[in-house]
């Protein structure tokens, strides 16, 4: 194609003009993306300036990769699956997926990326008996297969399974990738089959580590993004600043992509990562000490956000939808440990009566301004499978029917005060256990216990440390907990509906189902309930599924279960996340959604587009 | 007055050998043991108000219910974050007893926030005596009688409402409850052991105070961050969290002691050589009634400002162990739950009044230390002030 | 008068709290170089008197009225009304003052030393090392046998004597115009009261000090003072100059003092074995060692050997009395004989609970043993502020120790408690009061009651009277000759006041560093000394008379060093002469 | 001297106490169910990395979690040989953060001196405040100043402190543009020491040791108040008047003294209660000290590393209970040999 005249880098001009840095001709790829913003709505912009924005924990700066987002495949902002990093994906029968890399693409610090990258890590780190004792990752087995893979050139890499393999290409472009490449020039100098065992004898000491397996895997931290000597193909790279509480990211000379007028992305130079107290996000972000912040602030902030707005802080507040399928969610637990609430527990009139129960209008209007969607647990309008009754059905407040269906399980007899007796006298009295950091959960929790009395039903709240939290679930202790719903609110036929099956201890309803799958049947419970089992049927079929339409077809059956037997309690969806952006930072949408996965939070939205409207640094 | 000669002077008074003593008098000194304490206690004006002030506040717990307009987890659904409501008395012009202006709110997407227009035309009269809210009075008898609250359809939030439409100063009056009771058990087991473990120590010294030493040291160089966190874990989940607060504060208080007990132990180390000691041991007395009636007494001050500064690290205490998911939590209500809501910018700035709940604390805080002090004052011999 | 006096005292009263004046309308002038004394009863004001110049009253304390002007020759200055500032630069440099308690008018926690030069740095801009050379030698002179010892001790290391002594030297040290010397000598022996005096009387022919003395003591009175003022009830009864006052005495209350003042006899009885068949203590073979600590950083411990080898015999229903120099150790062999401290190994102490009953050894009773012994043996102590729990009011100080052995109710108790103060002379409404609020000999009074409560059948009294007036002394003593004579109290009784001993003892020990250097019944020992201490002892004694003098040269060769005495009784190094009974019933430490 | 063998002889007490509450760290740490490791497993099962699974029960045994509790605490302290031989904290190994992926030594190298720094800004604070105010609120009993004093000091006490920092931050960068949190400048951070980084330092110090502080401070103070007050009616200071010493000087050199005891007894627990107090604080502030890298630690039971530091805390402990013990017995001489003889 024809590419449009290249621009050098004000930033890098001077490194270009000494000669450390090649010209901009020969840093890109002979095929970079030449992304079309108008296309897009957005406007072209120019380089320079630095953005500012704050992390609360030093290890939050492996949001650089998450907001980056160069990915072998990405999502664009429609959701579709698109090659980013390589230049070409072809995929035959479902099972051979052949990479095409961009000729000339170069990691951070000039050295080609190439399919010896691949074969690096498939040989020599996945392979690895030390690097990774139990081989390859998990991702790439389809029924225990590894795919075979293929490097016939220094552009081209094959990954072959017998069967077709429709989760591969999503799980490249997830918030967190799978690294299935490593910049192999760079992490040899600590591999023991490349290195030279004085030298790295000699490092290992000097690190303190225990072998030399341990310092590879210290120094290869694609995720982490700690290690500035690391070459990245993300558009920004870690610069060493030695500063602990601010650390950062300068624009990567050799980025894939550039803008129609020829200039390369990022527009924006430096990004600027503080680390601040989770407490002072909000306070410093009203004080104008942010170009972009999401992190770190909550509806609650919204007003103090707004105030700073009204006066006269250079940015605005936009409210981005939450992409997981519920905010807040109660997973009534089917494995809990007391046979005679678990039993109660599995009636799914019984879960039902608890949602009827809920009044969602009124925990909306208290928590969010009535912005968040009310409703069940289900996919989010913009995913295909979104249907209004799934969300509605049995998620409305009715507290007669609730009473009706108690009366009819047999629980019509009440205490004086209007609670439900078990039949072995107790009242019945659920204790919910949340992660105590969340307060809208307490407060929504509140009002649940008020409504649920009048359905005869105490509840009991316990907040707890997370892992704590965690124990007590997987452990069968926990009655009923609290968390997100789904993270992946917005499935495509194309995303593994594996997560609405018992297959992960991490939903909350079927913690030892859960365990049971993942450990191959060495702990935890099988499933014993038809429903479940056929949920664990229909994630097996999905992975076999030849057809789009079949994949679909799982996915509304999947979704119509969940509906039905309301395995996890769905309260209220789409809540407002504040996401403030300063006045002078443009291509940044109004409206989006704020998710994790799939769109690593910004990422989707591509930050290397965004620029300063006056380019300069604040 | 006779000058002699050479400055010579004798007095002239008639000379009475068994001389008259009641001439001296001062009954203020001779009075009974109480009334000498409280005739200097009455002179502390502050201490005297801080003491009907804190007797006032406990004597009144049980009753506060009834006080309480609403009940402490009553949400009004449309009043949220409502500010805080003046009780009038004049409607233009014209006297017509205790009433309010009913407010109507309305969302403002704008600012995110909820605007409240008072409507002035239909002033609310109070009501008294009113059946609403149910609650327990005396803790015990259920009743729906209330002193006082807003007619149908209006609302009396006196110190406005919180996030989820709950009346703040009924909160504060139910949450007074829990603040100025459970914490002080932790005090009073800490203070126990910190005097007898520490007076033992200090008075007997040698091996005892040796070993008390070694006992004191490992106990404080246990870290409490692990426990609680070990605790907060092992709890039953089916416990009320009164009852988990209960257990925290006590074993706060089994935690507490050591501090104390190194301060008795080393000025009892001091105090024991004085004569006095020695006087009473000579007379026989056993090794707790000179720590109880020698020992103590000249320690006090330290002790009762010790146990007034403990008193804000037992109201608020659960604040801090909350973050741990140990401290008290919904439903029940205490100035620490509800300061705990209210720790942040948007609480500060735009409702302030969910912060309300710092006024009792400080109040009773500097109540608490007046009334230490003023005591202290009282039963020191020295002062007269 | 030509010359304005030095200090006038015109119509000063002074009341506590709302009651009415404890001190009406007092008046009296102190010219330069004189020495004016005020006598009177306890609890008559003096105290107050002499603190009210300084300014120096409890928080409590109001003046009423009255004035005070001190000129020292260069203008008049009122003190009552002159700012804190001011007033302050004249205190311990122009007018010093020796307080009546010396344990607890020195701060527990500093050395010695230091505080007294103390009064240098701030007022004479010295600086430590420059004051200390003053210092030592003021020590010297006060009579400490060893000055830097004391220099570096605190005052919990130091006799009672010793104290006082560090405090007389803290006053005098700034060479003041004015002296006001509150019971200066009560805690010491008459040898080194006669020192101190005479100290005081160089330092007024060297800088022309005037003093105002409140002092008990007639001797004392008769031998320093130029002037006298009595008081009584917070009045001046009658001033006037020694001579007109002692000899000739007009007001009922003066006469009552000068008839009340025992004398030493000087006539004995002959000499008769003594011989005891119902002991119920002794002491045999007691000595008593303190490590004294060197500086927090020097290794310099070294041992002061209080007690050596004292053998001490009280007979049932008898009087031992022990006299002897300041810090020779009377205190500590009281409190070893009660068990309060204990003795060096190889001293015994028996207690015979009734007659030829068996012995406890009460160093080594275990504790129910040693209570109910505690029951039967009381003390009363030298310093009677230290002994009184400061926090406890009177009626509980008093029935602390019926409490404790669970006699009576509580009634009977309270009861029990009004009798005691009777007994000793103090007003029963007084119950409700701490024992700050007393004056020194009100304190010691109720030390005493306090010792009797529990009517014990020993009494051990550290100088019982030393802070009392004659009249009350007398009243005390006769009080405890009656319970002698009534429940057969027996009494080690230590004291420093050779004519109260002599009135009161049945047998008398006279110490000196540590040892029992003479011991006979008191006619004896005070009609026919032997030991040249003793006889220095006695020399020292002052009468109430101004035409008898000291002899000065006896006092001087008694009170000496012991290495310096006649050859048969010289202490060489470590050889010291027996113990030796010259005549039947006279013990002396001689060489033969 | 013997003041010397004093201190020498509790030195070695010292050691051995710390031996003992080495191992009651150890175990009440270990107190809660599992560790990082199968904590770890089961979230890199949760995000289905089940290679990592196996990875980490190679880290297991390299860190011999694998084996008996009594074992696993000899091998951290270095009396029994781990898989590595003898490689433990008294050999200088403070072991391995699983969290950070580091060796203890290295994280907690940098939180340290920060945390030093900050609690060295409160302690002085503390004293510097509580100090002055308390002799004057004695001195000037029943007065304003003593009633401002008290009414400053409770309103620090009864402010929860988190809530205290916010309302400081905000409205200190308001009006007074303040900076809101951090430790400095961040352009500072990591030049060499400056004048200009010295008072950004300070200016940063301002809210947190306010806000650590206030609380020690306020306690302090009403104690020494109360303590004085009763020192100030004893005769001893009256005779100091009488010497002519002048007011501030017969208070701080005689009765404070004296008052002074029980806060000597004190200053073992002013270090610790600083830093536990402030870990709250320091996580809402995001001060980069060890008590927040503690609080994580402990949470995710990064087990050497929070081992480390709790022994780190009470080492100082033991060291400030130690400091005090000897102050005590230099201050007052009738302490100085604590045993009595009876
Ligand atoms: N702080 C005080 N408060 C109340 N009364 C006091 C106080 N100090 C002394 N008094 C009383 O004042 C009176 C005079 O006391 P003061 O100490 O002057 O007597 P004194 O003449 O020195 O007697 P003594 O010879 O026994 O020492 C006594 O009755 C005493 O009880
Ligand atoms: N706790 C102690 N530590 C060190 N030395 C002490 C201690 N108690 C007493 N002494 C010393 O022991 C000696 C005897 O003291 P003691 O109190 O028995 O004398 P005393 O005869 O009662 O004198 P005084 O008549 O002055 O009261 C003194 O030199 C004193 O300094
Ligand atoms: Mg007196
Ligand atoms: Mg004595």
């Amino acid at each position: 194609a024809e590419l449009p005249e290249l621009k050098e880098a004000e930033f890098w001009r001077e490194s270009v003009e000494h000669g450390v840095l090649p010209p901009i001709d020969q840093r890109l790829p002979e095929n970079p993306i030449v992304v079309d913003l108008s296309a897009k709505g957005r406007v072209t912009g120019q380089q320079g300036g630095t953005l500012r924005t704050m992390i609360t924990r030093s290890k939050d700066i492996r949001q650089m990769v998450v907001y980056g987002y160069a990915r072998l495949m990405g999502y664009d902002e429609n959701y579709q699956l698109m090659p980013d990093i390589l230049e070409d994906v072809k995929v035959a029968e479902g099972r051979i997926f052949t990479f095409k890399l961009r000729k000339g693409h170069k990691w951070s610090d000039g050295n080609p990326f190439t399919s010896a990258d691949f074969q690096y890590w498939w040989d020599h780190v996945a392979n690895n008996e030390e690097l990774a004792p139990s081989g390859p990752p998990a991702f790439l087995k389809l029924d225990g297969e590894l795919p075979r893979v293929l490097f016939p050139d220094e552009t081209t890499v094959l990954f072959i399974w017998s069967k077709p393999n429709p989760g591969f290409l999503p799980q490249l472009a997830q918030a967190r990738p799978p690294f299935i490449y490593r910049p192999a020039h760079f992490l040899k100098q600590f591999h023991a089959d490349f290195a030279d065992p004085d030298e790295l004898a000699q490092k290992i000491r000097k690190k303190k580590v225990r072998s030399w397996a341990a310092l590879h895997n210290k120094r290869d931290n694609m995720y982490k993004f700690d290690n500035h000597r690391l070459p990245t193909l993300q558009p920004w790279i870690a610069a060493d600043t030695g500063k602990e509480s601010r650390r950062q990211f300068v624009r990567n000379p050799y980025y894939h992509r550039i803008d129609t007028n020829g200039i390369q992305l990022p527009y924006i130079d430096t990004v600027e990562m503080s680390i601040v107290g989770r407490g002072l996000v909000a306070a410093k972000t009203n004080a104008g000490e942010a170009d972009l912040q999401a992190r770190g602030l909550n509806f609650k902030d919204v007003p103090i956000l707004k105030k700073g707005e009204t006066e006269g802080q250079d940015y605005k507040v936009f409210l981005w939808p939450n992409g997981t399928s519920s905010q807040i969610a109660i997973y009534p637990n089917l494995n809990h440990a007391d046979p005679k609430w678990r039993r109660l527990l599995r009636d799914r009139n019984f879960r039902r009566a608890l949602s009827l129960g809920i009044d969602r209008r009124m925990i909306n209007r208290a928590l969010y301004f009535g912005l968040a969607s009310e409703g069940n647990m289900t996919v989010l309008p913009p995913s295909p499978f979104f249907s209004e009754e799934n969300l509605r059905n049995w998620a409305v407040y009715n507290p007669e029917k609730a009473n009706q269906i108690l009366d009819e399980m047999g629980f019509s007899e009440r205490r004086s005060d209007g609670l439900r007796l078990l039949p072995n006298g107790r009242p019945m009295r659920i204790v919910v256990e949340t992660a105590g950091e969340r307060e809208e959960v307490g407060n929504a929790l509140q009002i649940i216990a008020d409504t649920w009395r009048d359905i005869g039903i105490g509840l009991i709240v316990r907040p707890l440390d997370r892992d704590i939290l965690r124990q007590h679930v997987f452990s069968g202790q926990t009655m009923a907990a609290v968390w997100y719903g789904w993270d992946n609110g917005i499935p495509t036929s194309a995303t593994s509906p594996e997560y609405l099956a018992p297959r992960a201890q991490e939903f909350f309803s079927w913690p030892k189902w859960g365990q049971y799958y993942q450990t191959g049947g060495s702990a935890g419970e099988e499933v014993d309930m038809p429903k479940p089992k056929r949920l664990m049927q229909l994630a097996s079929d999905w992975e076999k599924a030849g057809t789009d339409d079949r994949r679909s077809a799982i996915w509304r059956e999947m979704l119509q279960i969940h509906a039905e037997e309301m395995y996890g309690i769905g309260i209220l969806a789409e809540a407002p996340q504040p996401v403030v952006v300063s006045n002078r930072l443009k291509n940044v949408p109004e409206k989006a959604l704020w998710a994790w996965d799939p769109g690593a939070h910004f990422g989707i939205h591509r930050p290397d587009e965004f620029f300063f409207s006056d380019g300069e640094a604040h | 007055m006779t000058d002699l000669p050479q400055g010579r002077y004798v007095d002239d008074a008639p000379y009475d050998p068994n001389a008259d003593r009641e001439a001296l008098e001062r009954p203020d000194l001779d009075a009974p043991n109480w009334l000498l304490i409280w005739r200097k206690f009455r002179r502390h004006r502050l201490g005297l108000i801080s003491g009907i002030f804190l007797a006032f506040s406990y004597l009144m717990l049980p009753f506060w219910g009834f006080v309480a307009p609403y009940t402490p987890n009553e949400r009004n659904a449309d009043h949220l974050y409502g500010p805080p409501q003046m009780v009038r008395l004049f409607h233009d012009g014209k006297l017509i007893g205790p009433f309010i202006y009913p407010m109507t709110a309305e969302a403002d997407l704008e600012n995110f926030r909820w605007i409240y227009t008072s409507d002035y035309e239909n002033p609310a009269k109070l009501e008294f005596f009113c059946t609403r809210g149910r609650y327990n009075f005396l803790g015990f008898i259920p009743t729906q009688r209330h002193l006082f609250c807003a007619p149908e359809g209006a609302t009396v939030f006196l110190w406005g409402a919180d996030r989820l439409g709950r009346d703040v100063f009924s909160r504060i009056l139910y949450g007074a409850q829990l603040s100025l009771t459970v914490g002080l058990i932790g005090i009073t087991v800490s203070f126990l052991l910190g005097i007898s473990i520490g007076g033992i120590a200090g008075y007997f010294g040698g091996g005892v105070d040796w070993f008390v030493q070694r006992v004191i040291e490992v106990l404080r160089s246990i870290p409490e961050l692990p426990l609680w966190l070990a605790l907060s874990a092992a709890v039953p989940s089916h416990w009320s969290p009164v009852a988990v607060f209960f257990i925290i504060s006590i074993i706060l208080g089994l935690l507490d002691w050591p501090g104390l007990a190194r301060a008795v132990r080393s000025k009892f180390l001091a105090l024991r050589e004085e004569e006095f000691v020695r006087a009473a041991e000579m007379m026989g007395a056993k090794p707790s009634r000179i720590i109880r009636k020698h020992l103590l007494p000249n320690f006090s001050s330290h002790l009762i400002a010790s146990a007034m500064l403990s008193i804000p690290a037992m109201i608020l205490g659960e604040t801090a162990l909350s973050f741990l998911g140990l401290g008290l939590r919904a439903p029940a209500v205490s100035w620490g739950v509800m300061l705990n809501d209210a720790q942040n910018l948007a609480s500060i700035e735009i409702y302030p009044w969910t912060a309300i709940p710092m006024l009792p604390v400080i109040f009773v805080v500097l109540a608490f230390n007046f009334l230490g002090d003023a005591m202290r004052d009282s039963l020191d011999p020295y002062s007269h002030h | 008068m030509d010359k304005a006096p030095l200090l006038q005292v015109r119509d000063l009263s002074i009341g506590f709290g709302k009651g009415t004046p404890i001190i009406s309308n007092i008046s009296f002038n102190v010219a330069a170089g004189e020495t004016v004394a005020l006598v009177g009863e306890s609890g008559s004001g003096k105290t107050v008197t002499c603190k009210a110049i300084l300014r120096i009253l409890s928080a409590n304390a109001k003046i009423h009225s009255g004035t005070v002007i001190f000129n020292p020759g260069d203008g008049e200055l009122e003190l009552i009304s002159m700012p804190e500032r001011k007033l302050r630069e004249l205190r311990g440099d122009q007018i010093s003052m020796i307080f009546q308690e010396p344990m607890h008018s020195l701060s527990p926690l500093h050395r010695i030393g230091a505080q007294v030069s103390e009064v240098l740095c701030l007022h004479r801009g010295h600086r430590k090392k420059s004051a200390k050379k003053l210092v030592l030698e003021k020590f010297e002179r006060v009579g400490f046998p060893d000055p830097e010892r004391v220099y570096r001790s605190y005052p919990f290391e130091l006799s009672g004597g010793m104290r006082q002594r560090a405090m007389i030297a803290m006053a005098m040290i700034a060479k003041p115009d004015l002296l006001i010397a509150d019971e200066p000598t009560t805690a010491l022996d008459v040898t080194t009261q006669a020192q101190i005096l005479s100290l005081i009387k160089d330092l007024q022919a060297e800088t022309g000090m005037a003093v105002i003395l409140v002092t008990h003591d007639l001797g004392v009175v008769a031998n320093t003072a130029d002037r006298v003022v009595v008081m009584r009830n917070g009045r001046i009864m009658e001033a006037g100059s020694v001579a007109e006052i002692l000899d000739h005495p007009k007001h009922g209350y003066t006469k009552k003092l000068i008839d009340a003042a025992p004398a030493i006899p000087h006539e004995a009885e002959p000499s008769r074995a003594r011989q005891i068949d119902d002991p119920i203590l002794q002491l045999e073979n007691v000595s008593k060692s303190f490590d004294l600590r060197g500086g927090m950083f020097s290794k310099r411990g070294e041992v002061v050997r209080a007690v050596q080898g004292v053998d001490i015999t009280v007979e049932r229903g008898k009087t031992f009395a022990v006299v002897g120099e300041s810090g020779s150790g009377k205190s500590t062999c009281a409190k070893i004989a009660l068990g309060a401290a204990s003795p060096d190994p190889g001293g015994v102490i028996r207690f015979w609970p009734a007659k030829s009953a068996p012995p406890l050894e009460v160093q080594s009773l275990d504790p129910t043993a040693k209570r109910a012994f505690q029951r039967q043996a009381q003390m009363v102590f030298q310093d009677p502020y230290g002994s009184l729990s400061p926090r406890m009011q009177v009626i509980d100080i008093l029935t602390e120790p019926l409490e404790i052995h669970e006699i009576g109710t509580r009634s009977e108790r309270r009861d029990r408690a009004v009798e005691l103060l009777e007994q000793v002379d103090l007003d029963p409404a007084m119950l409700r009061r701490f024992p700050h609020a007393f004056s020194g000999g009100q304190r010691q009074r109720l030390s005493i009651a306090r010792a009797l409560a529990l009517e014990p059948k020993l009494l051990v009294c550290d100088e019982p009277t030393s802070a009392l007036d004659l009249s009350v002394q007398m009243q005390v003593l006769e009080l405890l000759e009656d319970i002698r004579e009534t429940l057969g109290l027996s009494y080690l009784f230590i004291s420093h006041d050779l004519a109260v001993v002599s009135r009161i003892a049945n047998e008398v020990a006279v110490m000196r560093r540590g040892q029992i250097v003479e011991q006979a019944a008191p006619d004896i020992l005070f009609s026919a000394p032997k030991h040249p201490y003793t006889k220095a002892l006695i020399a020292a004694c002052l009468e109430p008379s101004v035409e008898q003098k000291i002899d000065l040269d006896a006092v001087a060769i008694g009170a000496g060093d012991p290495e310096t005495w006649p050859e048969e009784f010289a202490f060489q190094a470590s050889e010291v002469p027996p113990l030796t009974e010259t005549e039947p019933g006279h013990l002396v430490r001689i060489q033969i | 001297m013997e003041i010397l063998r004093y201190a020498v002889f509790r030195f070695f007490t010292m050691l051995a106490t710390l031996l003992v509450v080495s191992a009651l760290v150890f175990f009440i740490m270990n107190l809660p169910p599992g560790d990082y490791l199968s904590n770890l497993i089961a979230e890199l099962r949760s995000t289905g990395q089940d290679s990592g699974v196996a990875k980490v029960e190679f880290l297991r045994q390299e860190y011999s979690l694998d084996q008996p509790l009594w074992k696993q605490y000899l091998i951290w302290i270095g009396f029994w040989p781990g898989p590595h031989g003898f490689s433990g904290i008294i050999h200088g190994d403070f072991g391995w953060s699983f969290e950070y992926d580091k060796p203890v030594s290295e994280i907690v190298g940098s939180a340290l001196w920060l945390t030093v720094l900050v609690n060295l800004a409160a302690v002085l604070f503390v004293y510097v405040v509580a100090l002055p105010l308390g002799v004057l609120a004695a001195v000037r009993s029943k007065t304003w100043v003593d009633y401002t004093s008290a009414l400053i000091g409770y309103l620090g006490l009864a402010t929860p402190n988190f809530l205290l920092a916010l309302m400081l931050f905000y409205y200190g960068h308001k009006y007074f543009n303040l900076p809101i949190g951090g430790l400095m400048a961040p352009e500072f951070e990591g030049e060499p020491m400056s004048a200009a980084k010295v008072k950004s330092v300070l200016v940063h110090l301002i809210i947190p040791t306010f806000v650590i502080g206030t609380a020690g401070a306020a306690a302090m103070m009403q104690r020494l108040r109360a303590n004085l007050l009763d020192e100030l009616s004893k005769p001893y200071v009256e005779t100091a008047k009488a010497k002519g010493v002048p007011p501030i000087r017969s208070v701080l050199k005689y009765p404070l003294r004296v008052a002074f005891n029980p806060f000597v007894a004190d200053i073992g627990n002013l270090l610790p209660s600083l830093i536990s107090g402030s870990v709250l604080v320091s996580v809402v502030l995001g001060l980069q000290t060890i008590g927040p890298a503690l609080l994580t630690a402990l949470k995710s039971q990064d087990q050497f590393l929070a081992g480390f530091i709790l022994l780190f805390v009470a080492g100082l402990t033991l060291i400030g209970t130690m400091i005090s013990d000897v102050l005590l017995a230099l201050l007052d001489p009738r302490i100085r040999y604590g045993g009595r003889k009876r």
